[in-house]
């Protein structure tokens, strides 16, 4: 029985729609936990700078407030250790996800990013397979998902070594920063056939190359409602084929019921995998029609989900 | 003095140099077939670098301490209003601009009114200010993103007679700064403030009125660049404005405005703008990672300001 | 020859210039021991120079100085320091952020070690003492928090002070310009007992009577030369001013009691103690010692009769500042622009600038009121002191306003230019504009038509007519104290 | 004679009783916090940024600002979350280097006349590169020592208390009681009287910004301690926040008035407001706004104190 217990999200940034369609689906569905009477509260906050430090003390409070469980979207995998471990040694359950910390006591809700990025690598050997010349779009520098989708992308330019990456830029997971990059780099490279990216940077990319006069070439899109939308509009102008993939940002939710079914005594391993959301060319429009305008590719969990997920895990 | 050496003694020259050569770098790894895709990059996306930076320059010369943190905030909210306003319609672009502007108002009213009546140094009154712009933002639209309408869309992408529209509107906006800079009593009275504000005061210079006009003019600025930005990007993002943050500071110092005040300049921003575009292209053009790139962009700074900045104390 | 054998210091044609500004032009100079030297001369004649030079802060372009008798080829701050020669600067050149003892740390190279507040407090309060007896003054207060005239008091103090290193010369430049006469007065009579003991001090002032009493030679510069040395009897006030090169004009005379009372009203303030009030046309002189609240009532006057929002076409009042660098000057502008700058309201349309018509005012007022510079676009600080107050003179007199404001504006200008300066204001309020003076100085004090006398902050007396005179001020300065 | 309180004296009264007034607000909020275990919660993040502010204010006493100090910072914690740890020689040794060169840039500044801000503009790029070089993925470790010192419990006072004290102490010594204090907030004061008094600029300044990099260099170890992991954009947050602590603590721009004790005050008023909005639940879409609010509050809060100051020392 957890309707007692307090649950409490640390979310260390709220500035793009991934996250506020992160924070939304919290909100929609630990409301209606709470109404039910499954936990007691479950509270989010936001820090205001996207910054470790800062999202460390925010943890020391939520201890301070006597939380019994913390879902944590981290700034850091490792600079949060350790808050997270003094979160643990007053007896309280951490479950992070997206962002993951690397403290052994804490559960995590991981994403396999790596495969991620080789999966575009893969998908683009698929629908080019004389290979050409890749654009690579890259999120913030020093920043662990930014090194892990690359190190996947590359990964994958090793398996398929008809592409070469001739451009890597940063586009810091924005797509106005994006288009700004591409199109600094983009009139000094060569033709190029792909452009692989790490999400929310694939409209910005296609406005930089729509400025010139290339043909565009296949953009691996990140789930952006946007994104999705302009490659509706280029589908049914032109047949123009890609696909999009990203994590989907009700993963929230599920380490909302992973942390609940945790208080409930639960045994849990605490390392658990999600897939990624991907769309494809024959999915595209039901995702379209399932995504709110100007959001994200979404999917909500439910507490029978999380459940299926543990015991898969087993 | 030569006209050649007068050139020289020019704060805002070191700017363009180094624009210049970072240019001309980058277009010789194609052998110069970038050129024209190049430039006309630059001009567009130093445009938008160009108008909070004027902004920016005109809250510098007020003084030492004076600055306006709130820029990036004012972008984002002026962008996501007015885009969720004109709602795709082009007979809305006029009020959209409007609305835009109007933000910038409340934002520098607000800003002037925090350093005035609360006395809270500028660096921090527009920081707190950029908080509570950025909430606004946030709760306006929760990130959502509604596309310009068509003809402003098509307007801020295309460019007359090769040169981008948005870089038009850039300059027209430098010829009307600079015109007010130097012609007008009210260029006179904010280079006088940021020389002394008690010796303004007691020459007789409505202080106050000016240094408020003056954050006004900056956040509306802001707020234009981010109507013109989020359209030019096709949509408004929360984090739209985040990187004009250190750039409309960059650009106002590296241009060679003075950073203690009472002295500013209006080519140096232009110079600089491109500056800062270029570098980062070239850069990603020799595929340096992120690390050298960063160590580079730095450097480089520091060396067109050892260069310009030697020479004025020289000239002394 | 034996005299550069003996001096302190003896400079031998020093020849010095900024750019295209002859500011030294073979300037020979001794200073013997147990002497006082009075230097005087125009503003802009070198003196501040000469002083740089025998300081250490300026190494001249020819020329060379020796002290004791032996050349000193690598002279420099430290080497003049380590001779004893002290400096009091004419502008003020305490830090104000820090405390009375701490200044005199930094003052003091060489008094660090453990428990050095102690005996930096120690030393100038001593000294402070035996200069101002009765100052007053704590050495744990921060400067900035001290009047200016008691900044000059500490500056001064601190430069006769001893912390291990005697002084041997003590260069005093214009340090009585913020003094009151009391005040001043203690001083000199401390530069005569430091001369008795055998102290050498070189005396700069424009305040020539003071010279003339205090120095035992007077040497006279113009445009970077030395023109005339003598000793002091060999001078009188009047034989002084002609060497100086400025043709003598009469004395100063009070003005002839004119008839007042009718005009109207222009401006009345409840200011603490009897309450201010001023007519068209009148010459009103705040009096007392210094920093009794003159500046103050000055300030409260301006804000009341100026906006700080909205622009004035027609300005009420207009203000010349004494304390130039801190309320003066715009230090990055040329001459021309930091004249018009309280006038632009008439140079412009429509907010647009008359270029020309700048220039036109600018060449006119600098031809009447002698502003020695060869292009009113050279920057303001390539101006000695007392032609910048000048400046700052004419951007007051160019405007419109009925009333002018004066925060002892006379502070470092030179007796020439004093002449010419009173005669502008009194033809200006014979027209019709009434000025407001602050002055530390009775000459000046004596011009007025009227005068207010402050004590603690209020106005405790008011002299009008014959009963503006000196005793009647300095009685009315010391009321209340028990005497 | 009427007590009169010295100007450094109000300089220190008024940040002091902010901080007083926000903690009472938060032990009302959340009485739990009033306990040795709360008191280290809601303060130990504050002992890097109290040092970092120090060494803001160094540089602020000499009439600069550094814009680098969070880029610095970052890398100094990068810096000790690798070689420190793995080869401790050369991580000292690229840690004195790295004061070093602080030392360079206060010289250069000076003797070609540079701007700060941009300076360090410049340079907070090159610690940010170079930090992205050493750690391209966050990660390392703090040295066992670090960590140690970081997590000590100290009878009577927490770490944090104690770490507070202690930094306030050694900077109130340094800057305010020493010679070279004097010197420093001289330059900021009036530079030219002080190179007339003989004293070589050069030199003073070079010892200010050294001793700046000094206390950066703390803050980041200190900040690994805390954190037992680095990444490249750890603290860039720092330099906002320094600044603001030097505001809050009574710090000027120019003119060199600073306040070592106000500063870690005020580095310690900034961590409380953040707990302190934490602990009153706003929606989360003010959540960021309510960070702006406080910050002007607590401000405002010194304008009040500030004025009751001045009526009490007009009377
Ligand atoms: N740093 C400088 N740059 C340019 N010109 C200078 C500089 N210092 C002095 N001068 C010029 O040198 C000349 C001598 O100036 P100085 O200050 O010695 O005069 P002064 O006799 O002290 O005048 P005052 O009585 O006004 O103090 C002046 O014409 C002044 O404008
Ligand atoms: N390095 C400099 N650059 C520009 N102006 C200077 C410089 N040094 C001195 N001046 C200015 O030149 C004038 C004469 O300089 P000087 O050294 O004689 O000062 P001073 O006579 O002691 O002071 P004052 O300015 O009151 O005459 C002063 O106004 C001073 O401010
Ligand atoms: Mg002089
Ligand atoms: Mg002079």
């Amino acid at each position: 029985d957890t309707s007692a217990k307090k649950i409490a999200l640390s979310n260390n940034y709220a500035g793009n729609s991934w996250r506020q369609a992160m924070l939304t689906s919290w909100g929609k569905v630990t409301g209606e936990a709470v109404k039910a009477g499954t936990v007691a509260a479950a509270d989010p906050f936001t820090t205001a700078e996207n910054q470790a430090t800062e999202q460390a003390a925010q943890i020391q409070n939520m201890i301070l407030q006597g939380y019994d469980a913390i879902v944590l979207n981290a700034a850091s995998p490792t600079a949060l250790n350790g808050a997270v471990k003094e979160a643990c040694d007053a007896g309280i359950t951490v479950v992070s996800f997206d962002g993951i910390v690397t403290e052994p006591c804490a559960w995590r809700i991981a994403v396999n990013f790596k495969e991620m990025g080789r999966s575009e690598v893969e998908y683009l050997s698929k629908k080019i397979p004389d290979g050409g010349n890749l654009l690579e779009i890259r999120g913030l520098a020093g920043v662990f998902v930014d090194d892990e989708i690359s190190a996947g992308i590359h990964e994958g330019v090793k398996q398929f070594p008809q592409f070469k990456i001739v451009g890597s830029v940063h586009g810091d997971w924005a797509q106005d920063v994006a288009q700004k990059a591409v199109a600094g780099i983009l009139p000094s490279l060569p033709d190029i056939v792909g452009v692989v990216t790490q999400g929310g940077d694939g409209y910005g990319a296609a406005q930089a190359i729509a400025a010139t006069d290339r043909k565009m070439p296949i953009i691996i899109m990140g789930n952006r409602e946007d994104e999705l939308k302009w490659w509706k509009e280029q589908k049914d102008a032109k047949g123009y084929e890609t696909m999009s993939v990203s994590i989907a940002p009700g993963v929230s939710t599920l380490a909302f019921w992973v942390a609940q079914q945790i208080l409930d005594g639960k045994e849990v391993k605490k390392d658990l995998v999600v897939p990624f959301l991907r769309i494809d060319q024959d999915n595209l429009e039901t995702n379209l029609a399932n995504t709110q305008a100007g959001g994200v590719a979404n999917v909500e969990y439910t507490q029978a989900d999380a459940i299926k997920v543990i015991e898969q895990a087993k | 003095m030569t006209p050649l050496l007068r050139l020289f003694g020019k704060p805002w020259i070191w700017s363009w140099l180094a624009a210049f050569i970072v240019w001309f770098l980058t277009i010789m790894v194609t052998l110069g077939a970038s050129t024209l895709g190049l430039s006309q990059a630059a001009l567009t996306f130093a445009a938008f670098s160009v108008i909070v930076g004027i902004g920016q320059m005109f809250v510098i010369t007020l003084g030492p301490g004076n600055i306006d943190l709130s820029v990036p905030a004012t972008m984002t909210l002026a962008g996501t209003v007015a885009l969720k306003l004109m709602n795709v319609e082009n007979g809305m672009i006029l009020p959209g601009l409007l609305v835009s502007i109007v933000i910038g108002f409340v934002v520098g009213l607000g800003n002037y009114a925090l350093i005035k009546a609360l006395r809270i140094p500028p660096i921090i009154a527009t920081l707190s200010m950029s908080f509570i712009v950025q909430s606004a933002a946030i709760w306006t639209n929760r990130g959502l993103r509604i596309k310009p309408p068509s003809v402003l869309a098509e307007f801020t992408t295309s460019h007359t007679l090769g040169v981008p529209n948005v870089a038009i509107v850039a300059l027209l906006i430098s010829l009307l700064a600079w015109f007010l800079l130097e012609k007008t009593i009210y260029g006179r009275w904010i280079s006088a403030i940021g020389q002394s504000m008690p010796a303004a005061r007691m020459a007789g210079i409505p202080v106050d009125g000016t240094r408020f006009v003056t954050y006004l003019f900056c956040a509306v600025l802001a707020s234009v660049a981010g109507y013109l930005l989020a359209c030019f990007s096709g949509g408004a993002a929360l984090n739209m404005g985040s990187e004009y943050l250190l750039m409309s500071i960059a650009v106002v110092v590296i241009g060679g405005t003075a950073v203690a005040g009472g002295d500013s300049n209006v080519p140096g921003i232009w110079g600089a703008s491109l500056f800062m575009f270029l570098v980062v292209s070239m850069l990603n053009t020799y595929g340096l990672g992120a690390g050298i790139r960063l160590i580079m962009t730095g450097l480089i700074i520091i060396s067109v300001i050892m260069l310009a900045g030697g020479r004025r104390a020289g000239m002394r | 020859m034996d005299d550069v054998l003996n001096a302190v210091i003896a400079v031998d044609g020093a020849k010095v210039s900024f750019g295209a500004v002859r500011a030294l032009d073979g300037v020979t100079l001794r200073v013997m021991p147990g002497e006082c030297v009075g230097l005087v001369g125009h503003n802009g004649a070198g003196k501040s120079t000469i002083v740089s030079v025998i300081n250490g802060g300026l190494t001249p372009h020819e020329g060379s100085v020796a002290s004791d008798g032996e050349r000193l080829d690598r002279y420099g701050i430290n080497a003049a320091r380590a001779r004893g020669v002290r400096c009091v600067f004419q502008e003020l050149s305490l830090c104000p952020n820090l405390s009375i003892v701490e200044n005199t740390r930094i003052m003091h190279r060489h008094l660090g070690g453990f428990g050095w507040r102690r005996r930096a407090a120690k030393i100038i309060e001593t000294c402070l003492d035996a200069v101002f007896p009765g100052h007053g003054i704590d050495s744990s207060r921060t400067v900035g928090d001290l009047s200016i005239a008691e900044r000059q008091m500490v500056e001064i103090a601190m430069a006769f002070s001893d912390a291990g290193i005697a002084p041997r010369l003590v260069i005093l430049d214009e340090p009585t310009s913020s003094l009151d006469a009391s005040l001043a007065r203690q001083m000199l009579d401390h530069v005569r007992r430091f001369i008795a003991t055998g102290g050498s001090v070189i005396f700069i002032s424009h305040i020539l009577h003071e010279i003339l009493e205090t120095a035992d030679r007077i040497i006279v510069m113009k445009d970077g030369r030395v023109v005339a040395e003598r000793l002091a009897q060999g001078f009188d006030h009047h034989g002084l001013v002609e060497a100086m090169g400025t043709v003598a004009k009469e004395e100063p005379k009070q003005r002839s009691a004119r008839e007042q009372s009718t005009a109207p009203l222009i401006l009345s303030h409840q200011a603490k103690g009897l309450s201010f009030a001023a007519r068209k046309g009148e010459i009103i002189g705040l009096a007392g010692l210094a920093g009794h609240g003159q500046t103050e009532l000055l300030l409260a006057l301006h804000a009341a009769q100026s906006g700080n929002w909205l622009p004035e076409r027609d300005p009420r009042v207009t203000f010349v500042a004494g304390d130039r660098r801190l309320n003066g000057v715009f230090e990055l502008w040329s001459i021309l622009r930091n004249f018009s700058i309280a006038s632009l309201g008439d140079l412009s349309r429509r907010g647009l600038i008359l270029a020309d018509e700048e220039q036109t005012k600018g060449a006119d007022w600098k031809r009447r009121i002698e502003i020695r510079t060869p292009d009113m676009d050279n920057r303001v600080l390539s101006l000695s002191g007392g032609n910048q107050q000048k400046v700052l003179f004419a951007r007051a007199l160019a405007t419109r306003a009925p009333v002018v404001l004066m925060d002892d504006p006379m502070r470092g200008v030179d007796v020439g230019t004093k002449q010419e300066v009173y005669a502008i204001i009194r033809e200006e309020a014979a027209r019709g504009r009434t000025f407001i003076w602050y002055s530390t100085e009775m000459d000046e004090v004596r011009l007025c038509d009227r005068v207010y006398v402050f004590r603690e902050g209020r106005i405790t007396t008011e002299l009008a007519g014959d009963a503006v005179n000196e005793t009647n001020i300095i009685a009315a300065s010391f009321e209340g104290i028990a005497a | 004679m009427t007590f009169r309180l010295s100007s450094d004296a109000m300089r220190l009264a008024i940040p002091a009783l902010s901080l007083t007034l926000l903690l009472a607000a938060v032990f009302w909020l959340q009485p739990r916090a009033m306990s040795y275990v709360g008191l280290n919660l809601l303060f130990n993040l504050a002992v890097p940024i109290a040092l970092a502010t120090i060494a803001q204010m160094i540089v602020m006493a000499v009439n600069d600002l550094d814009l680098s100090m969070g880029a610095f910072v970052s890398f100094v914690a990068c810096v000790t979350a690798t070689f420190l740890r793995d080869a401790p020689v050369i991580g000292v040794l690229i840690l004195a280097g790295a004061i070093a060169t602080y030392a360079a840039l206060g010289v250069v500044i000076y003797l070609r006349n540079l701007p700060s801000i941009v300076v360090t503009l410049g340079m907070s790029f090159v610690w940010g590169g170079l930090a992205v070089l050493l750690l391209p993925a966050p990660g390392g470790q703090a040295p066992d020592w670090v960590r140690w010192l970081m997590t000590v419990k100290p009878p009577l006072a927490p770490m944090a208390i104690v770490a507070s004290i202690v930094i306030a102490l050694v900077a109130h010594l340094l800057v305010m009681r020493s010679s070279l204090g004097v010197l420093m907030r001289g330059i900021g004061g009036n530079q030219r009287s002080v190179e007339r008094a003989g004293w070589s600029i050069v030199g003073a300044r070079a010892a200010a910004y050294g001793l700046a990099g000094l206390f950066a260099v703390l803050a980041g170890i200190a900040l690994v301690g805390l954190t037992t992991s680095a990444d490249a954009n750890i603290a860039l947050r720092y330099t906002l926040l320094s600044i603001a602590g030097v505001i809050l603590g009574g710090g000027e721009f120019i003119g060199g008035r600073v306040s070592p004790v106000g500063a870690v005050i005020g580095a310690l008023t900034l961590t409380l407001a953040g707990s302190f909005l934490s602990f009153l639940r706003i929606s989360p879409d003010w959540q960021i706004g309510a960070q702006g609010a406080i910050l002007i509050i607590v401000l405002a809060l010194r304008l009040m104190l500030n004025r009751l100051e001045k009526r009490e020392k007009r009377r």
